[in-house]
C-alpha cells in the first residue's frame, strides 16, 4: 500500500483520501453471467455509473479498485475469481452482485455452482435480485462509497498485512 | 413431414412419429452408417445436437420411470436439413457394463464436443473420438453428473424449501389453494 | 541551480496542468458524445475528478510481480514521463515565454518523443507478462514506423520556415501572415497530425494497449502510483503534441489580426486555446473510431504515410526554390 | 495439449521444417477473465508473433447444470431456469420448452398468447442484436456504440418489463399462454387485462425508434472505412463447413444459407407477417455484422405488423392446476437470436421430465472456433470471436 497509510492520518486529510477513495472506483470489466449485461446497463447512458465515479477502464485487475462479481461464480471459476482479487492492489472492494453471486441463486441445488462467492473472497456490499436491477446496483454503490467514506485506513492495513500475490 | 417420413421407411425399419419428431430406431452397429444414409441420400447436412438418457428405475434424483425398463443408455442424435425443415432424431440403445459406441465424428465432423459433453455427463466412450476429454467439468472432478444415480449432495443436505405444505399467505383468499 | 530547478519546476506543473486538462476534455468529451453525464457527484459538476484518481492512486499498494526484473519495471515509467516533460521545455508560450529556446529546437523535441519508445518496450519486457510484452513489441514497432512520417512532416516547415528553432518558426508563420497549416504545409499538418495520433497510441493506434486484445497491453502488470504516472503521461504527451502542432502548423502563441505587440499577453491563452481544439478533434477520433489491425497500422504508415510527406518535402523543397 | 483436430498438427510441423529461423511458440491463454470473451470462454492460442495457429476454446466455467437441474424441477419451475440460458435474450429461451410441453399435453394456445408470445420474441431479439451491436464495436476499438446501442436498448426493455414485469429474465410463459401482464391491474379470474394501457403507442414510438437506430449502426459502424477493413474477409466460413458444425441461426444466414426456422417451423404464427430474411454473401464478420443489423429492422417490422392485428381472446387455455406432462418425447426447436435453440422432452408423465436435453446454438457457433481462428492474425481473433456473437450461459449451460 501506499506510504501514506502507513501512518495515522489526521482527520481532514485522511477523509479526504477516503472522499478520493470512494470517487474513483475503477471497475475492472469482469463479468460473469446475467448481471454482467446488467452491469452494462448501468455503465449506459440511462443510468451511467460513471457520475458516481466507477470508471469502467481497466481489463486488468492491477489497476483496480473495485470488483464487481456479477453473475454465478462455478467451481472451475472459483480459483481465478480468487486469483483475480489477490491480483488487485490494496485498498479493494468487493460487490456482490445478484442471487448467485450471494448464494447461489436458483443453482442452489447444482453440482458445479460455488453456493456464494463469499466462500472465496470478502464482500462489502451484497446487492440482491436475479439479476438486480440497475437501480439496486446503483444503491449498491452508493452504500460502498458510504463505507468507503467512514474507513479508518491505518485499522484497515493493520488487519490486512498480507503479502499480495 | 408425411411425404418425408415414407421416404425414410424405405431405408429404416423402425420409424416412428411421435409429437411430430422423427423417432429412427438403429442398432449400434448399424450406427455409423445409417447417419451416412441420412446425410448423403437424404441431405440431412445439418448436425444438431446428440446425447444420451440414462434409461434406469433406480434414480437417486427426481422421478423414476413408471414400468420397469432395463438399465441402459440411449443416444440420441438430431439431424436435419437447412434448406427445409425435415428433422429427424436417430436413437441407439447400448448396455450399461459396455458403454461405448463408435464416434460419429468421421461423418459429422461438429459431433465432436457433443460427443466430449455425453462423455463427460454419462461416462460413455466414443471409439475413434479424436480428443476425448472433459469439457464442461473441471480437471479433477469424478463422477458423471447427469447419471440417474448421481446425486445432488445440496439436495440430500437441504431439501429443496420451497417444497413445504401450502400455507397460506396472508391476504390470500383459501379456494386459491385448493383443487 | 535555482534557476534550473525553477524551470525544471514550470515545466513540469505546466505539463501536468495541460495532462488534467486533457484527461477532464477526454472523459468529460466522452461522457457528452456518449449521451451521459460522465464524472458528476465528485463535486463541481464533475470537473475535479483528476483530483480523485491523484489521490486514490497515491494510496494504492504498488504491486511490484514476483517476477518482474525489478529495476527496469520500476523505471519503465520514468521514461515516458521525462519524454512527455522535457519535450513541453522548447514550446513556446511567447517570444519571451519560453523554458529553452533552442537553435535545434524542432531536432530537441523529435529526439527527445522517441525516448518514450524505450519507455513503453521496457515496461512491455520488464512485466514478465505475455499480454505485456506483445504491448511493448507492438508499441516498438508502431513507434518506429510514425517516427519517420513525424519527422519527414516537420521537414516541409523546417524547409519552408528555414529555421529550426521552434520561436523561429512561430516568427515566420507571423511574417508570411497565415500559419503554415493554411499556406502550403497542409498536407504536412495532417501527417503529423496522423502520427502524432499513433504516437500517443490513442485510438484509432491504440494496439499497444488494444483493451479488448492484450487487456492492458505493455501497462497489464503496474498498478498504484506507476500506473499514475504512465496514465497521465499519455495525456500529457497529448498536450505536448498538440501544443507542438499548433506552434509548427497554427501560428503556435500568435493570432491573426492581432497587434504583435501584444503577443506577450495573449500568447499564452491563444497556444493553449489551439491546443485544446487540435486535442477535442484528437478525443473525437478516439471516441468515434474502431482499431486498425497491427499490419494495416504498418501499411498505412510505410505505404501511405512516408511517400506522402517525402513528396511534400519535394515539393516544399522545389516551390521554396522557384518562389 | 491436445487439439481438436490431429490434422491441424502435421500442418503445423510442415511449417516449422520450413520455416529457418526457429522461432518459439508462445502459449497464449485468453480468459477466462479478459474483455472480450463475452463473460468467461477460454482460449488457450498458441501463436507465433502476431499470428495464431492453434486454438482451443476451453469451456466450463459457465456450466451450471441446467439438464441435470431440469430433472428436478417441476414443469413450471424449469420455466424460471432457462430463462437464464441465453441471458442476452432471455425471453425466447422460454418459448420452445413451453411449446414442447404444451405440444405433449396436446394444449391449445389462444391466438392472442402466441401472439403476445410473438411479440415479445422479436423484443428479445432486437434486445440481444442491440447488444451485439454495442459489444461488436467494442471488440473492434470502437468504444462509443456501445453507450447508443444501450440506450436504446432500455427502450424495448421497458417495453418488456411493462408487460412481465421483468427486465431480461421475465418468466411470463405459462403451459397453455401467458400470464396476466404487469401492468394490467387486478388479475382476479372474472377480470384478466393483459396487455398493460399504452402498450401499442409506446411499441410503435419505441419500434420507431429502433429502426431509426439500426440504421444509425448502419451509418456509424457499417460506414467506417476502418471497420471495413478489420471485418471484410476475416473469418470466411462456407456453407459447407457451417452445416457440419451445426452452426445456425445468423451465421449461418451471413455465409448465404436462407433458413430461418421462424417460416420453416410453426412454433409461433410467424406465417402472419410479411418479414424478410436478410442473408449475406461471403460469410465473413462484415456480413454476420450486417445480417444481424438488417434483422433488427425486420423484427421491429414484425412487432409492428402484430401489434397492428392482434386476435382478441382469451390468454390461458384451460390446463389443470397441477402440471403433469404425459409420457412421450418431442424436439421443438426455435430460431433463437443465436440461433437454432430445441428442448428434447422426454417426458415419463410425472412432474417433471426425465430427461431434459437443451440443444443451444451458442455451443455449436463456438465450436467452430479452432477451425475459423487457424491462421488469423491475433486482432483478427477478437473480430471473428466477437462475430460469432455467444453467450456463455448458452455455451456451457
Amino acid at each position: 500500500m501506499g506510504v501514506v497509510d502507513k501512518f495515522g492520518l489526521p482527520k481532514p486529510i485522511s477523509s479526504v483520501f477516503n472522499w478520493a477513495r470512494s470517487y474513483s472506483l475503477w471497475y475492472f470489466q469482469f463479468g460473469l453471467a446475467c448481471c454482467a449485461i446488467e452491469v452494462m446497463a448501468v455503465s449506459g447512458p440511462r443510468h451511467d455509473f460513471m457520475r458516481l465515479g466507477i470508471i469502467p477502464l481497466p481489463a486488468s485487475p492491477r489497476q483496480a479498485d473495485l470488483m464487481i462479481v456479477a453473475g454465478t461464480v462455478t467451481d472451475k471459476m472459483a480459483p481465478s475469481v480468487k486469483r483475480l482479487y489477490d491480483q488487485m492492489p490494496e485498498p479493494k472492494y468487493v460487490i456482490s452482485m445478484g442471487s448467485c453471486s450471494n448464494s447461489g441463486g436458483p443453482y442452489w441445488d447444482s453440482y458445479s455452482v460455488t453456493k456464494g462467492v463469499d466462500q472465496l473472497i470478502p464482500v462489502d456490499v451484497y446487492v440482491p435480485g436475479c439479476p438486480p436491477r440497475p437501480e439496486a446496483l446503483q444503491e449498491g454503490i452508493i452504500l460502498l462509497q458510504k463505507k468507503i467514506k467512514g474507513e479508518d485506513m491505518k485499522s484497515k492495513w493493520v488487519e490486512k498485512q498480507v503479502e499480495p500475490l | 413431414m408425411e411425404e418425408f417420413l415414407n421416404q425414410i421407411k424405405e431405408d429404416f425399419k423402425d420409424v416412428s412419429i411421435e409429437f411430430e419428431t422423427i423417432l429412427i430406431k438403429v442398432d449400434v452397429k448399424n450406427w455409423l452408417s445409417s447417419h451416412e444414409t441420412l446425410r448423403d441420400k437424404y441431405d440431412l447436412k445439418f448436425f444438431s445436437w446428440l446425447s444420451a438418457i440414462d434409461w434406469d428405475n433406480d434414480v437417486a434424483v427426481g422421478d423414476a420411470p413408471k414400468e420397469q425398463v432395463t438399465p441402459s443408455f440411449e443416444i440420441v442424435s438430431c439431424l436435419s436439413s437447412v434448406d427445409n425443415s425435415n428433422l429427424v432424431t436417430i436413437s441407439t440403445t447400448i448396455s450399461k457394463d459396455e458403454s461405448s459406441i463408435p464416434s460419429l465424428t468421421s461423418i459429422y465432423v461438429g459431433a465432436n464436443w457433443h460427443e466430449r459433453e455425453a462423455f463427460e455427463m454419462f461416462g460413455i466412450e466414443f471409439l475413434g473420438h479424436p480428443n476425448l476429454i472433459k469439457l464442461y467439468l473441471p480437471d479433477g472432478y469424478e463422477g458423471n453428473p447427469m447419471l440417474k444415480s448421481f446425486e445432488l449432495i445440496s439436495r440430500e443436505v437441504k431439501p429443496w424449501p420451497g417444497d413445504v405444505d401450502v400455507e397460506s399467505m396472508p391476504g390470500d383468499s383459501t379456494e386459491e389453494n385448493t383443487e | 541551480m535555482t534557476d534550473v530547478l525553477i524551470k525544471v519546476g514550470f515545466v513540469a506543473l505546466a505539463a501536468l496542468n495541460g495532462a488534467v486538462i486533457f484527461t477532464i476534455m477526454d472523459v468529460k468529451g466522452a461522457s457528452w458524445m456518449q449521451r451521459r453525464p460522465g464524472p458528476l457527484h465528485v463535486g463541481l459538476r464533475g470537473f475535479i475528478f483528476p483530483l480523485a484518481e491523484i489521490l486514490k492512486f497515491v494510496q494504492k499498494e504498488d504491486i511490484i510481480p514476483t517476477d518482474v526484473d525489478r529495476p527496469v519495471f520500476k523505471w519503465a515509467p520514468a521514461y515516458v514521463v521525462i519524454s512527455a516533460v522535457a519535450l513541453f521545455a522548447v514550446v513556446p508560450l511567447s517570444p519571451t515565454l519560453v523554458v529553452a529556446d533552442l537553435e535545434l529546437g524542432v531536432f530537441f523535441a523529435l529526439a527527445i518523443s522517441s525516448l518514450s519508445t524505450i519507455g513503453v518496450l521496457t515496461a512491455g519486457w520488464s512485466s514478465a507478462n505475455k499480454f505485456s510484452l506483445m504491448g511493448g513489441l507492438r508499441a516498438a514497432g508502431q513507434l518506429i514506423a510514425y517516427e519517420l512520417p513525424l519527422i519527414l512532416a516537420v521537414v516541409g516547415v523546417v524547409i519552408q520556415a528555414e529555421t529550426m528553432s521552434l520561436v523561429g518558426i512561430v516568427e515566420k508563420q507571423i511574417e508570411w501572415g497565415v500559419p503554415f497549416a493554411f499556406s502550403g504545409q497542409i498536407v504536412a499538418f495532417l501527417i503529423f497530425m496522423v502520427a502524432a495520433t499513433a504516437e500517443m497510441m490513442r485510438v484509432p493506434f491504440d494496439m499497444p494497449i488494444g483493451e479488448s486484445e492484450l487487456t492492458m497491453g505493455f501497462m497489464t502488470e503496474y498498478s498504484g502510483i506507476r500506473f499514475l504516472i504512465f496514465y497521465i503521461s499519455e495525456y500529457m504527451s497529448m498536450f505536448v503534441l498538440c501544443a507542438i502542432a499548433s506552434t509548427l502548423f497554427l501560428g503556435g502563441y500568435h493570432l491573426p489580426f492581432l497587434p504583435v505587440e501584444w503577443v506577450n499577453i495573449y500568447g499564452p491563452i491563444s497556444l493553449i486555446t489551439k491546443t485544446v481544439i487540435l486535442g477535442f478533434i484528437l478525443v473525437a477520433v478516439r471516441w468515434s473510431f474502431p482499431r486498425f489491425r497491427e499490419d494495416q497500422l504498418q501499411s498505412l504508415a510505410w505505404k501511405f504515410l512516408i511517400p506522402a510527406s517525402l513528396l511534400n518535402i519535394l515539393v516544399t523543397a522545389i516551390l521554396k526554390v522557384v518562389l | 495439449m491436445n487439439t481438436i483436430d490431429p490434422q491441424n498438427f502435421q500442418t503445423i510441423s510442415e511449417a516449422s521444417v520450413s520455416v529457418e529461423i526457429e522461432t518459439e511458440d508462445m502459449t497464449l491463454n485468453i480468459g477466462p477473465q479478459h474483455p472480450s470473451t463475452h463473460g468467461v470462454l477460454r482460449l488457450v492460442a498458441k501463436v507465433d508473433g502476431e499470428k495464431v495457429y492453434n486454438v482451443e476454446p476451453v469451456l466450463g466455467y459457465m456450466h451450471r447444470g441446467y439438464e441435470k437441474l431440469a430433472e428436478v424441477r417441476t414443469y413450471p419451475q424449469i420455466t424460471t431456469l432457462v430463462n437464464r440460458i441465453d441471458w442476452v435474450a432471455g425471453f425466447s429461451n422460454e418459448i420452445p420448452f413451453i411449446a414442447g410441453a404444451e405440444r405433449l399435453m396436446e394444449i391449445e394456445v389462444p391466438e392472442r398468447a402466441k401472439q403476445i408470445r410473438l411479440i415479445l420474441t422479436e423484443m428479445a431479439r432486437i434486445c440481444s442484436h442491440f447488444v451485439f451491436n454495442g459489444a461488436y464495436a467494442l471488440e473492434v476499438g470502437a468504444l462509443t456504440p456501445i453507450f447508443y446501442a444501450m440506450e436504446d436498448r432500455e427502450r424495448v426493455l421497458d417495453l418488456i418489463e411493462s408487460v412481465t414485469g421483468g427486465r431480461f429474465h421475465p418468466n411470463f410463459n405459462r403451459i397453455g399462454g401467458v400470464k396476466p401482464a404487469a401492468g394490467s391491474g387486478p388479475t382476479t379470474k372474472k377480470n384478466i387485462q393483459d396487455l398493460p394501457a399504452g402498450f401499442y403507442r409506446d411499441t410503435k414510438i419505441a419500434m420507431d425508434k429502433v429502426i431509426e437506430a439500426a440504421d444509425k449502426f448502419q451509418n456509424l459502424i457499417g460506414g467506417n472505412e476502418v471497420f471495413h477493413k478489420r471485418t471484410k474477409n476475416i473469418g470466411v466460413l462456407s456453407k459447407e463447413t457451417a452445416e457440419a458444425y451445426g452452426v445456425s441461426g445468423p451465421i449461418l444466414r451471413a455465409s448465404g444459407v436462407k433458413s430461418d426456422l421462424r417460416t420453416q417451423t410453426d412454433y409461433l404464427p410467424y406465417d402472419k407477417f410479411d418479414f424478410e430474411i436478410p442473408i449475406g454473401q461471403n460469410g465473413d464478420c462484415y456480413d454476420r455484422w450486417d445480417v444481424r443489423t438488417r434483422e433488427m429492422i425486420e423484427s421491429a417490422k414484425i412487432v409492428l405488423q402484430a401489434i397492428e392485428d392482434m386476435p382478441s381472446g382469451p390468454l390461458q387455455a384451460k390446463v389443470p392446476k397441477v402440471i403433469k406432462v404425459p409420457a412421450g418425447r418431442t424436439y421443438v426447436r426455435a430460431e433463437n437470436p443465436k440461433g437454432e435453440m430445441g428442448y428434447y422432452i422426454v417426458s415419463e408423465g410425472g412432474l417433471g421430465p426425465y430427461r431434459l436435453k437443451v440443444r443451444t446454438a451458442s455451443f455449436s457457433n463456438v465450436s467452430i472456433l479452432p477451425v475459423m481462428l487457424e491462421g488469423a492474425l491475433l486482432p483478427d481473433l477478437i473480430a471473428i470471436m466477437g462475430s460469432l456473437d455467444f453467450v456463455l450461459g448458452d455455451v456451457d449451460r
